[in-house]
């Protein structure tokens, strides 16, 4: 398992592996939304926990995209599949991979980008938490997309159809967190129900990937 | 210790291609399976390696003893061969990978990327994947497709090696592999016949 | 004796080798006299307070940061027209110059704003296509760090630095139309809209030379190390072969 | 000796201190990555010259 | 030529090959923003044409990633390369056909998406206009970056990487186009240059991406 | 007409592997290549067939009567095969691909989509490819790789059609082809010296 994890860090390091190019996608949202929408302050610092949580969102799922394609198509997944680490194990550690490699420096980056839109000064701390709560639950619901088009030519914008609806309670928790923070309102309920997501997530959906894999094998 | 494989049928696409496949594989021996293109030996594989269930009938292998090697050979073209096989290695838990390289004689390849290698050269890390699994039975699908015949009677020597050892191999292959002591059974005969069940949902329709 | 001769590796060893300690020490001696000026010599700005020390900073890593951009442009069409190694290994050695001054120039323009502007950032034309310009510079780098062939990754990166320099002219224009800024307009030192005097002048132009020459001195010894790595992959491969 | 920066002295010299840092890392990472590859070089071709003979 | 088009619609539109994702996706952008940014009317109407504008830009992104690797995973472009069709035309049609597939039915659906996200109703002719005129571009531009990165795994991050910027000129004028018809005001200098961006783009930068492929190639 | 290949040297990631290679291939006849695996065989069949520039020497070929056919078979799984041809057939303007699915055996399988092929009837559709391009110059980089021996017969005698049409063909191959007709060269002796300069950029530094 550690060997696989190291594998996919060193895969993601390598030249062409992507590393960093979720973190610049990121930015250029945060970059074009304000080109496409305009330059005042005001507007900006309203949509900006919405439009950084989308882009964080977008990011994650641009990336996703290969996790297990590569495997797949290389034939890796079927000697994988008949190796002997459990086929959930091996989702989970390719999830928790992703996120080291995207959701991780997409929370660290992500004041600097709140700087871009404007975003309040209240806002920043929330911003960091709620990233850091919720973009775990966004590798693993992608994990999980991933698994179930892994066998498809050009499966990445069917597994955005299918992922994105399932990131929609965490976009919600996770700007609504921004937003009250941002504007000093409460914040406990928008923070447990993120919590939430990502616990249930992280417990349920490794099985569920490992599943679908199994079916995409056959 | 061995393979079994009773009254099997294996599907493609929905359609039966091969139907009441029986053989036994013991440890120590090699089996040669032959059939022109399109037969079915490549299903025929996938399943008694677990990648498919069957049409019908089984096969009785014992848990977690079964290599697989295709026609793709998984390896991951930016890292090097060490690390490929490395990487094998650890997930089998078998240690060093450093023996397998040199049985195939890729030890002066070690630190290339494997994009970089030839045809030929792929096709060696591929089987060298194999001496790292430390699993006993081999199912291979066509191994030496692209191997000069130098590189051939390497594998063969590794594969005698292996069935040495106590282990053993099915092998689909159209070229001629030069183990002579292997056993070869012809699939033509068990062409799935083409009035019989296509698969589950058809058959529940009957 | 053509000036393309400088454009073999080895003769730009040795060149660059005699010239390297001569033109370290200047940009090291204008550019510590230029900021030391600058910093401990000019009085402070009737509006602007102590602030407009970070002119020195910011105006000639703001014009680097543009210029590194333009001589990757030069170098990118030596190496497609006229294939020496060289320039294509220079061009690759400019760019994270050219990021780190767009970098602090978009840093110190920050910092500067916060007070000025009471903000850390606008979408001023200016400054956003300057944001622009470090995105292409970021794209650009990724593309030579992800193809793995020396010569394909010159060839496909001088390309993109030619289509890459039309679009980049062409959102700079984009932008101005887009929005209308609060950014100093253009020209040397319109502070505040009025000229700036000479005593913030002369420091400036040191600076500016002293930035100049830290380019400079760092793309020769980038270029140096770039050649260096390609002979050494190059050995590499050959013994790879032997072995 | 240090001139009086008045109620911008953060700003002044967080900008000054930021673009020192950036410009001494490129340096130190240029004079380091230099380094490197210089001895790298000079391994690889003893190795190649020991080849050779 | 034609046989090319044929064959890359053919593929688009059997099971797999992606037709009404880009679709699927400009549409999820739209849900998503207001999800992430609140149900206010009026911010809505005021951000709308930039972000059906950033929207459209990131599903014509997504659906161009595999524009010439697939092909060249599985040998075609060298094929292709070695048959009796310019690279220029092979690089132009399918950058025609791209376009065909994303960008027009994204113009096609784009009013209704207006009506989601609150587009004040002077704006519809309008943002349907600049769709039109400025897809086509964004199809070229992507043909491009896909050229630049066709032989690297994983290359479609990368690739956004360096389309976005590029796209930056026909987000503006798109974006503008579409906020100044809305509110009524005069529209001819943003419509002439997008027209021009698109023009430029569809007839220089075939040359550029066939180059790339060549290099790519060797 | 013919193909000349005079002093041409070969260079993959860098480094030349073949050197000082002369041959000519007159119409109507063919040549098989051979050598070990790794020795540069793929990489001189992509510069004949103009894929990549040469490191030295040059390769005068009639314009536009190169075909070439390499390990991957640049099908498109999703089509069918009688679409995947007609697509070929259209881009080449040669018109039908009737001929081609009769030549090699596939008319029963034409709409069958290429996902749905085995092994060796994916390498047969790609070899149809050939046929359907209409021109006199086949380059093949091991065309019978997983064909069964009927198969291969099968290649063979649609190869000696293209030859007496005034066709030529040159073959690397590990694999008889049974054309015995076919003249071969060995290009293990063209192996590049170890001390040969590696690419241009070596050269310019010392
Ligand atoms: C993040 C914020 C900023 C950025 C990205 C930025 C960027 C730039 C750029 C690109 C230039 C042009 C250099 C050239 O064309 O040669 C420039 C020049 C200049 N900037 Fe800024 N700037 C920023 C903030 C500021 C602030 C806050 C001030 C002062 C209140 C300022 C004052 C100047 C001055 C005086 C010049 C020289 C004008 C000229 O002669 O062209 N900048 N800046
Ligand atoms: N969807 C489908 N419908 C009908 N037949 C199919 C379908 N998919 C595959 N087949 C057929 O199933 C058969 C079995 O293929 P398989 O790959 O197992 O053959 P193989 O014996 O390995 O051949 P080869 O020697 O060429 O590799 C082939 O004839 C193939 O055409
Ligand atoms: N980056 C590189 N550096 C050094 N050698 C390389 C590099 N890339 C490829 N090679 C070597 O170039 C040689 C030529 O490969 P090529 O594919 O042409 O061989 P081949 O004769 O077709 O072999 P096969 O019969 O196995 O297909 C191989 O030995 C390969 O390992
Ligand atoms: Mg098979
Ligand atoms: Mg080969």
């Amino acid at each position: 398992m550690i060997a696989l994890l190291l594998r996919d860090l060193r895969l993601a390091t390598r030249a062409g592996g992507g590393f960093g190019l979720g973190l610049a996608f990121f930015l250029m949202v945060a970059v074009l939304v304000p080109l496409g929408v305009g330059p005042e302050a005001a507007t900006l610092s309203r949509i900006a926990p919405g439009i950084l949580w989308v882009g964080a969102l977008l990011a994650c799922l641009l990336s996703l995209d290969r996790l297990f394609a590569l495997d797949f198509e290389d034939g890796s997944l079927d000697l994988l599949a008949t190796a002997p680490i459990p086929l959930e194990g091996m989702v989970a550690v390719k999830g928790l991979a992703h996120w080291l490699v995207t959701g991780l420096p997409l929370t660290a980056i992500s004041p600097v980008l709140g700087l871009l839109m404007h975003l309040a000064p209240a806002g920043y701390p929330w911003l960091v938490l709620a990233l850091a709560l919720g973009t775990p639950a966004l590798s693993m619901i992608g994990a999980f997309g991933a698994a179930l088009t892994v066998g498809l030519k050009r499966g990445g914008l069917l597994m955005s159809l299918l992922v994105l609806p399932m990131y929609v309670p965490t976009l919600i928790f996770g700007a609504d967190l921004v937003t009250r923070g941002a504007q000093g309102q409460a914040t406990t309920t928008p923070l447990l129900f993120l919590a939430a997501v990502t616990l249930g997530s992280a417990a349920v959906l490794p099985f569920a990937a490992a599943q679908a894999l199994r079916m995409n094998l056959r | 210790m061995n393979l079994q494989v009773v009254d099997l049928a294996v599907a493609r696409g929905g359609v039966a291609v091969l139907a009441a496949v029986n053989f036994r594989l013991d440890a120590g021996r090699a089996l040669i399976l032959r059939g022109p293109n399109g037969l079915g030996k490549t299903t025929l594989l996938r399943t008694v390696a677990g990648l498919q269930p069957p049409l019908a009938g089984e096969v009785r292998v014992p848990e977690d003893q079964m290599a697989y090697a295709a026609h793709a050979d998984g390896l991951k073209s930016t890292l090097t061969v060490a690390e490929n096989l490395g990487f094998w290695a650890s997930v089998f838990g078998t240690g060093s990978a450093e023996a397998a390289l040199a049985a195939m004689n890729l030890t002066g390849l070690r630190d290339r990327r494997a994009a970089d290698l030839s045809a030929g050269q792929k096709r060696r890390l591929g089987l060298a994947r194999l001496l790292v699994t430390g699993r006993r039975f081999w199912c291979l699908d066509e191994p030496t497709v692209s191997l000069d015949t130098a590189s051939v009677a390497l594998f063969a020597g590794v594969l005698r090696a292996h069935l040495a050892e106590g282990g053993a191999a099915l092998i689909a292959t159209h070229i001629d592999l030069g183990l002579p002591e292997a056993a070869l059974l012809d699939l033509t005969p068990f062409r799935a016949p083409l009035s019989g069940p296509a698969g589950a949902f058809d058959e529940a329709f009957s | 004796m053509s000036i393309w001769e400088y454009a073999n590796p080895k003769k730009f060893m040795q060149t660059s080798a005699w010239v390297l300690p001569w033109i370290t020490g200047l940009a090291v001696a204008t550019l510590l006299a230029g900021l030391f000026w600058g910093f401990f010599l000019t009085p402070d700005d009737y509006k602007q307070g102590s602030t407009v020390k970070i002119i020195y900073l910011h105006v000639p890593s703001a014009m680097m940061g543009i210029g590194a951009w333009f001589m990757m442009l030069a170098a990118s069409l030596i190496w497609l027209i006229r294939r020496h190694h060289v320039s294509a290994l220079a061009a690759k050695a400019a760019a994270p110059v050219g990021t780190t001054f767009t970098l602090i120039g978009l840093v110190t323009g920050a910092i500067w704003g916060e007070p000025m502007w009471g903000t850390w950032w606008a979408w001023d034309p200016r400054l956003t296509s300057f944001l622009i310009l470090f995105l292409f510079y970021l794209g650009y780098m990724a593309l030579w760090g992800a193809i793995e062939d020396a010569d394909t990754a010159a060839d496909l990166t001088s390309v993109l630095c030619l289509v890459g320099s039309v679009f980049a002219f062409l959102s700079r224009y984009a932008v101005y139309f887009w929005t209308q800024g609060l950014h100093q307009a253009q020209s040397l030192g319109v502070v505040g809209g009025d000229r700036v005097s000479n005593v913030y002048a002369a420091p400036l132009l040191l600076c500016i030379a002293g930035f100049i020459l830290l380019f400079v001195t760092l793309v020769l010894l980038r270029t140096r190390t770039e050649i260096r790595a390609r002979r050494i992959s190059a050995l590499l491969a050959r013994e790879r072969r032997a072995a | 000796m240090m001139p009086d920066l008045g109620r911008y002295a953060t700003t002044v010299l967080s900008a000054y201190a930021a673009s020192v840092i950036l410009i001494l890392g490129l340096v130190a990472l240029t004079l380091w990555q230099g380094a490197r590859m210089k001895r790298r070089l000079a391994e690889i071709e003893a190795r190649a010259k020991g080849l050779a003979e």
